[in-house]
């Protein structure tokens, strides 16, 4: 097993792609031979980001893009999500429990707390009008 | 995504089998509310053995159905959650919107 | 379901990344609801080709970078396998069954044999010292 | 990839479980010949039971071990192979190299 990999992965903004996202990264992720439970805190945090990427960077529109980096080294894991979608104008306030832009959508405005909660660490980076990134970092077998 | 009603009084069981996240929620919102509507349901009650993925999506979409069948009267209820789904239900604060019970016996009876 | 969807993987030539990519790919192909037989199809021709840009085009060096780009149109499913490797001088010659010019490696010579019984329609471009690609194309469904 | 050995008689049973591609094959394919040489055996039986997917790499390495076991006048034989792994070994002509049993006690008898 290598202990150094990276890979990338792109698609479009299309909801049906949150599960394959999902299986990309837990497939790559899986070289580390992960506990059962890191390997599903990971897919619920790049499900999470993937969503948010659909739902509010390119408000449901199928034709955006969505970059996932993932690498790891020994057992740090790190993934960045990205959209050039709307963008957030203020992070802090995003990233509180419970809130959400949403009004149709039925949101729970969790999806930055479950990021931060199943990550060890979470780092926002977003511009308005020209899209977020959000990078995650997790440390397998360390509780 | 495959979803499975039964009628037992006025509680409406909805099984859910497969993955809970955004793409999933929108059908199952448009199939259960339609479902509800149709057999005159009171209480919604979610049978969640299947479920092998649920992110917060899946807790708006519990919310969402809290609000509508709290408007009919009725309750909102869980049974066979698995330890994963447990967790984010557990942190986002629904469980005083719904209870999760340990059968659908229990559930039902609870319902009633 | 999409009638249209495409994403793009790309991964260091290392060869653990063999499975990741046959995942990714079958997770992909899946929203189309394809036979059992058709998507163990697409998962042989895809890892055939990655072995090869592996294996042929890098050389086992694991610096090297893959690429794959993967759409359907209806129940068309392209895939293009993509590498920057030491490429083919002779892409006839190569593709002829028992073709091998490993000679460490134990190879059968059947990478693109497979591919082409594997799927519809197979396409080879490449040029020495600057890599190769493959087309390949299935119809799902379709005998 | 998991791989497990019986030995019967002088034929080494090699259990595989996984997936049959480049990079595992590079693992049994050292993994097997050690073990051949340490326990001095003559034909070598593989149980495709758990072998999940393989592609033409899986016949470079059964084409490998037919040479090194032919040099020890020794045969290679598969067992409890799946539809999906006999495509491919069908379209790569190896079963003239090696037979395919129909179980373990078959193949143990004939290669005694
Ligand atoms: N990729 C993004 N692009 C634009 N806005 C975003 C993005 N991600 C999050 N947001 C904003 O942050 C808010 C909170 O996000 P989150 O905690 O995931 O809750 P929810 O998705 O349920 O609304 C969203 O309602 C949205 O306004
Ligand atoms: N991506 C590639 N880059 C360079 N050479 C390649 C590539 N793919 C195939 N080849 C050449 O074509 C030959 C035949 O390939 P293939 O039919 O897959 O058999 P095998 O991989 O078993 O050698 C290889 O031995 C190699 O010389």
């Amino acid at each position: 097993m290598p202990k150094k990999n990276s890979m990338q992965i792109q698609f479009s903004s299309n909801s049906s792609n949150e599960s394959f996202a999902r299986v990309a990264v837990a497939a790559f992720v899986s070289q580390l031979d992960p506990t059962m439970e890191d390997l599903y805190d990971i897919k619920m945090a790049v499900s999470e980001a993937v969503t948010n990427s659909i739902i509010h960077g390119y408000e449901n529109r199928e034709d955006g893009q969505i970059c996932i980096k993932c690498a790891y080294e020994d057992e740090l894991v790190s993934i960045e999500v990205i959209d050039k979608g709307k963008g957030i104008s203020d992070i802090e306030e995003a990233m509180t429990a419970l809130y959400t832009t949403s009004i149709d959508e039925e949101r729970a405005g969790l999806g930055f707390t479950v990021m931060q909660s199943m990550m060890d660490e979470v780092q926002v980076f977003s511009e308005v009008e020209n899209g977020t990134t959000v990078k995650m970092k997790k440390s397998l077998g360390v509780e | 995504m495959r979803i499975d009603f039964i009628m037992v009084n006025r509680t409406l069981v909805v099984i859910l089998e497969g993955e809970l996240d955004h793409h999933t929620c929108v059908e199952i919102r448009q199939t259960v509310d339609r479902e509800y509507q149709k057999k005159r349901a009171k209480n919604l009650l979610f049978d969640f053995a299947s479920i092998n993925f649920m992110d917060s999506s899946g807790i708006g979409m519990l919310m969402g159905r809290y609000r509508s069948v709290a408007i009919c009267g009725g309750e909102v209820g869980l049974f066979n959650v698995s330890p994963e789904a447990e967790r984010i239900l557990a942190m986002s604060g629904i469980h005083k919107l719904m209870r999760t019970y340990t059968s659908k016996e229990e559930a039902i009876q609870a319902l009633a």
